[in-house]
């Protein structure tokens, strides 16, 4: 399996990410600028968390605007394995890979903390590796990820079976204060229609090590090279 | 000649950082506060010299780049000449 | 030049004498200027350098001590550790949120331009008493700031220190430290040793920020005001990040020849102290220096504190090559100046010689001075019986529990990424933070400590305690110390009381560093804290870096097993006087501080490093502020699992044992009691077996238990819940 | 009535987010583009019917909450009666 991580101006988890995917894969994916004008051939492209153009004006606006932004658009609408992880889920939904936006978390505050995440749906090459409605312990770590679309597109969402993750508590359940920034319907992971594109805010890529404390990111990485390789 | 960019949200988006003014405010003791909105206001020096080119210059900037039209509106004034 | 305007220039009537001298006429404004904050109490260090002199800097794994920008220590094979910390109090009180945030910036600006990529920060913030008007204010504006800007720049902010205390009303601290790691190959130091070669400026514009408020009266800045000269600066962490990168990048071409950050005194102090050390002259054409705002003057050039700026001198002929990468991250770079034979900074700007001074005489012939000083009389110790008991142990663990001082600090915390970098092993919330060497198995840990109100009631001991708090941190997770850096927050030292609270910490922090062989590898003083007359607690605060060998072997606090048998290491006095049960309680500061005893610190640490190696133990945590119960509470509420504390048949009251701060102690929970009971009482180290884990609730003989909840609830309320408050 | 606050930053006060505005547009293909500051837009309901009274209390809006006034101007228009 090859897989592409693209790397703009103030993305900062291009390597944490590449260390996941090396330590599932095998081998280092390709890092690849944001200056390129192509992504090389690539079974998954991914785009890496952090603060691309500092988070400036909007979180993902800028980066979405990079040469690189083009072709993972024309990829990911032929089908190319699409991986946005915190900015990259920004980038996802600037680009209109997905629908929706990220606005700033309902405190206002950037949170930094392991969160539960329901897995709604496993039948994807992202989430083969979990069980439908298993609950897994994932970090976030951002100040825009209160999840918005209005009421027809979430119903729509739903209708078409697209939302990926939902935050919960440690049994699963999605009520109480749970929702550590004020997604609609609890919403922490979207795909597209295909499922081929996954924007997530939480990160995978942090509990992908038992040394970090976590393991519960590991099958995500594990799907995508089963299914890929 | 400068323009003057306010882009605001539109209707029915939600607005957590207006949100938190309002019961800011409220805490402070202000009251008699309804709803509050926060947007975004820009400054952009341009070049031009003609009006009507620089306002579709302008018009494609917050297209492209300055407004996420799904959830904002936006509206400018251009001063200078 | 009049008297006024020498003296808003901060500099005294003999210090000006001695400009003339130097320069064999009157200085121009620039000169002037230029003087002012080269001999300022911030770069010259002139009323402390004859004290931090006497601190141990030297041991096998010291690289490089003080006077570079930042100290190094080796970690083995073939990498180092660089770190230091610095304060930014003034300008996080003036504006939280981007004082912190430029002091998060500037500290690792100092540790990359080593050659280090920037992999933990920390922070220890002072805030004034929580009822105070501006506390709240302060708190969550210096908080969002050093998150707004290590978050951003992707470094993880580990760990800190949080206290509240009137005595931080009028002046509070936020001193931020990075650790970073290089090669040890790779290092770059600030001499630019050579004569024509390329001194190139990469980073932001020049703009007219933090320029003294003192300079105004010149007459060149007699157009509109204020609003012109804001003396606040502002961070821009993209930027920084994009800086890292390129310099990583050029530093791994062989082009440089020395580098260095522009902090305090941006480009003036820079060029002074990169042509002092490399014994050159320096000729600068401001006019190739990239400008932020229209018609700057050359003063304001030279003395401007724009962040996120660099100055680096090249191998002749690699301009191109450095440019290109400069380009590539977006940033600027241009060549504005020459390094010369003559020794002289000259400063050209619209073809006028603004400035002509001997570098020398100028790093140099900075004043220095032994200013007198007093030590207070060292308060009396006060018996563990002659302080009153409380009515229930428990209760009185709730309070301290849910107290400003001792709850916990996750408010802050997870505002940072911590996590960012995937090498976090050790998060806060516990003793020392730790972070993996990345790609290997071994591991960095660093802490942040001083307990001020000890250095208060008597400095020499406080100091002592700080270094030695520092230490016993480091050594709960496992590590082997390697050095310290600190950050010397105190009062006006003109006064004598204030410069021997100086003097004091010093000689308690020599004493320790030495017995624990635990060098100073780079620090910072910041003095004239007080507002009023009213002066802060003396606070050298001590940060501490060290080695983790093996990341197998590690400990952290929490009690995860059931059955276990807690012990206690480490003499137990029933210390109250200065205690927080004393403060806290009682509500009052009293008698000396707790001793410490550095051989049997020493001795002891060594024991608990040992045992966590050999696996002897399941978790360990030293005791500090609140004694033993809160330890133990701790302890439970991070692993969830509870604790029976045993009857005490002892000498001392309950509540002296259950509260005193008697240092050099650690708490370990493991299954094997008899064998580290006979390795302790081999090693001549006191040791007694204080209860056992399990349950979920923490209980001491002869009261009701209290259920761990109840003490999470407590402990992780009271911030929340005072931030959200009015 | 309705206020329309604009906080905008002081001269000479660095603005981030304009610069990467500004180097955008630029990236963007946009020319003639000078200078970009990036300040804050809140519209605030107000129940007030005096105009007076609500001025005064917009004015210590802005002081304490709305504006950070070492590094930020403020500006607002009140619309409605
Ligand atoms: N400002 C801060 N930033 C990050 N972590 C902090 C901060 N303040 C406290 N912490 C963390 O909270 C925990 C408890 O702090 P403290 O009580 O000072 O520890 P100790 O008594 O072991 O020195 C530590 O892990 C510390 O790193
Ligand atoms: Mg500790």
């Amino acid at each position: 399996m090859k897989a592409s991580v693209i790397v703009f101006p103030g993305s900062n988890c291009d390597r944490d990410v590449a260390v996941s995917l090396e330590a599932a894969m095998g081998k280092k994916p390709a890092m690849v600028w944001h200056g390129e004008a192509d992504v090389p051939a690539s079974d998954l492209i991914v785009l890496p968390g952090g603060f691309s153009y500092g988070d400036y004006l909007r979180s993902g606006a800028m980066a979405a605007h990079s040469p690189i932004m083009r072709d993972v658009v024309a990829k990911a609408r032929k089908g190319t394995p699409v991986l946005g992880i915190c900015n990259g889920f920004h980038l996802l939904t600037e680009t209109g890979l997905l629908p929706g936006v990220l606005m700033r978390n309902a405190s206002l505050k950037f949170i930094c903390k392991d969160v539960w995440l329901k897995v709604v749906r496993n039948d994807t090459d992202f989430a083969r590796g979990y069980a439908p409605g298993e609950v897994i312990r994932i970090p976030i770590a951002h100040h825009d990820g209160n999840y918005f679309a209005d009421e027809d597109t979430l119903d729509r969402l739903e209708g078409e079976n697209r939302v990926a993750f939902r935050y919960c508590d440690a049994s699963g359940a999605l009520n109480g204060d749970i929702n550590p920034n004020g997604s609609q319907r609890n919403i922490a992971g979207l795909y597209n229609e295909t499922g081929t594109v996954l924007g997530l805010m939480p990160h995978p890529e942090r509990l992908a090590d038992p040394a970090l404390g976590g393991t519960d990111g590991r099958p995500m990485f594990d799907s995508l090279v089963r299914a890929l390789h | 000649m400068k323009a003057r960019i306010k882009i605001t949200l539109k209707n029915g988006v939600l607005d957590p950082q207006g949100k938190a003014i309002a019961n800011a405010l409220g805490a402070l003791g202000f009251d008699g506060v309804g709803d509050v909105r926060q947007g975004k206001y820009i400054e952009v020096e341009l070049h031009d010299t003609d009006r009507a080119s620089a306002e579709q210059k302008l018009e494609r900037m917050c297209e492209q780049l300055l407004a996420n039209t799904v959830i904002e509106n936006y509206s400018y004034e251009l001063e200078g000449i | 030049m009049t008297p006024e305007l020498v003296s808003e220039h901060g500099l005294s009537a003999e210090e000006y004498e001695q400009v003339l001298s130097i320069l064999g006429r009157e200085p121009s404004i620039t000169e002037l200027g230029i003087f002012s904050v080269m001999w300022s109490e911030h770069c010259s260090y002139k009323s402390s350098k004859v004290w931090l002199k006497t601190l141990p800097t030297t041991g096998p794994q010291v690289i490089c001590g003080p006077g570079e920008n930042a100290g190094i220590v080796d970690i083995g094979d073939g990498q180092c550790a660089i770190f230091k910390m610095e304060s930014h109090n003034h300008p996080s009180f003036i504006e939280p949120y981007q004082g912190a945030a430029t002091g998060v910036g500037g500290i690792m600006r100092d540790v990359f331009t080593m050659g280090a990529r920037p992999v933990a920060n920390l922070n220890a913030l002072r805030f004034g008493a929580p009822d105070h008007p501006k506390t709240r204010h302060l708190v969550s504006g210096v908080v969002a700031g050093i998150g707004g800007y290590g978050n951003c720049v992707g470094v993880p902010t580990v760990g800190g220190e949080v206290n509240f205390d009137p005595g931080y009303n009028g002046n509070i601290l936020v001193n931020a430290m990075c650790v970073g790691l290089a090669d040890t190959d790779r290092i770059f130091y600030s001499a630019a040793r050579g004569v024509g070669l390329p001194v190139v400026y990469v980073g932001s514009k020049t703009g007219r920020d933090g320029i003294h408020g003192a300079t105004m009266a010149s007459a060149e800045f007699d157009d509109d005001s204020d609003e012109k000269r804001p003396t606040v600066q502002v961070g821009d962490p993209f930027t920084e990040k994009l800086l890292i990168e390129a310099c990583l990048e050029l530093m791994a071409r062989d082009i440089i020849i020395a580098i260095q950050d522009m902090g305090a005194a941006g480009l003036t102090s820079s060029s002074v102290e990169m042509a002092d050390k490399g014994g050159v002259g320096f000729d600068l054409d401001l006019n190739k220096v990239p400008c932020r705002e229209e018609g700057m003057s050359a003063y304001e050039m030279m003395l401007s504190e724009s962040q996120e700026r660099m100055l680096i001198v090249l191998k002749p002929g690699s301009e191109d090559k450095a440019r290109a990468i400069f380009q590539k991250w977006e940033l600027d770079f241009a060549v504005v100046g020459v390094t010369t034979d003559t020794g002289r900074l000259i400063v050209t700007h619209n073809g006028h010689i603004e400035a002509d001074m001997p570098v020398k005489a100028l790093a140099d012939s900075a004043p220095e001075y032994k200013r007198p000083w007093t030590l207070p009389e060292p308060p009396a110790v006060i018996l563990p019986r002659d302080v009153a008991a409380p009515d229930s142990l428990t209760g009185t663990l709730e309070t301290l529990m849910g107290s400003p001082h001792l709850c916990s600090r996750r408010w802050v915390w997870e505002q940072y990424d911590h996590m960012v970098m995937g090498d976090t092993l050790r998060r806060p919330g516990g003793d020392a933070a730790v972070v993996r060497v990345h790609g290997t198995t071994k591991g960095l840990a660093a802490t942040c400590d001083v307990t001020p109100r000890y250095c208060a009631a008597d400095p020499v001991e406080g100091g002592r305690q700080a270094v030695a708090e520092a230490w016993r941190n480091l050594t709960a997770t496992g590590a082997d110390p390697l050095a310290i850096t600190d950050c010397m927050n105190f009062g006006n030292p003109e006064r004598p009381e204030i410069m021997g609270q100086f003097v004091g910490c010093i000689e308690g922090m020599r004493e320790a560093a030495e017995a624990l062989q635990f060098p100073v590898v780079s620090g910072n003083v910041s003095l004239y804290n007080e507002t009023k007359g009213a002066a802060i607690p003396p606070t050298p605060a001590i940060g501490g870096v060290g080695l983790i060998p093996d990341i197998a072997h590690m400990a952290d606090i929490s009690l995860k097993i059931e059955g276990e048998t807690l012990l206690l290491l480490g003499a137990e006095r029933g210390h109250l006087g200065q205690s927080l049960y004393m403060d806290v309680i009682l509500e009052k500061r009293e008698g000396a501080p707790p001793p410490v005893d550095l051989a049997a610190e020493r001795k002891t640490g060594d024991l608990v490093r040992e045992l966590i190696r050999d696996g002897s133990v399941s978790a360990v945590h030293d005791v500090s502020d609140g004694g033993l119960l809160v330890a133990v509470s701790e302890m439970a509420l991070a692993g969830g699992v509870g604790a029976a504390m045993g009857e005490y048949d002892g000498p001392q009251p309950v509540h002296a044992m259950a509260f005193g701060e008697d240092q050099g102690r650690y708490i370990v929970a493991s299954s094997r009691s008899g064998e580290i009971i006979a390795r302790a009482k081999a090693s001549g180290i006191p040791v007694r077996i204080i209860g056992e884990t399990g349950g979920d609730t923490i209980s001491v003989p002869g009261e009701e238990p209290v259920p761990l909840e109840k003490l999470r609830s407590l402990h992780e309320g009271w911030l929340p819940h005072y931030m959200t408050s009015r």
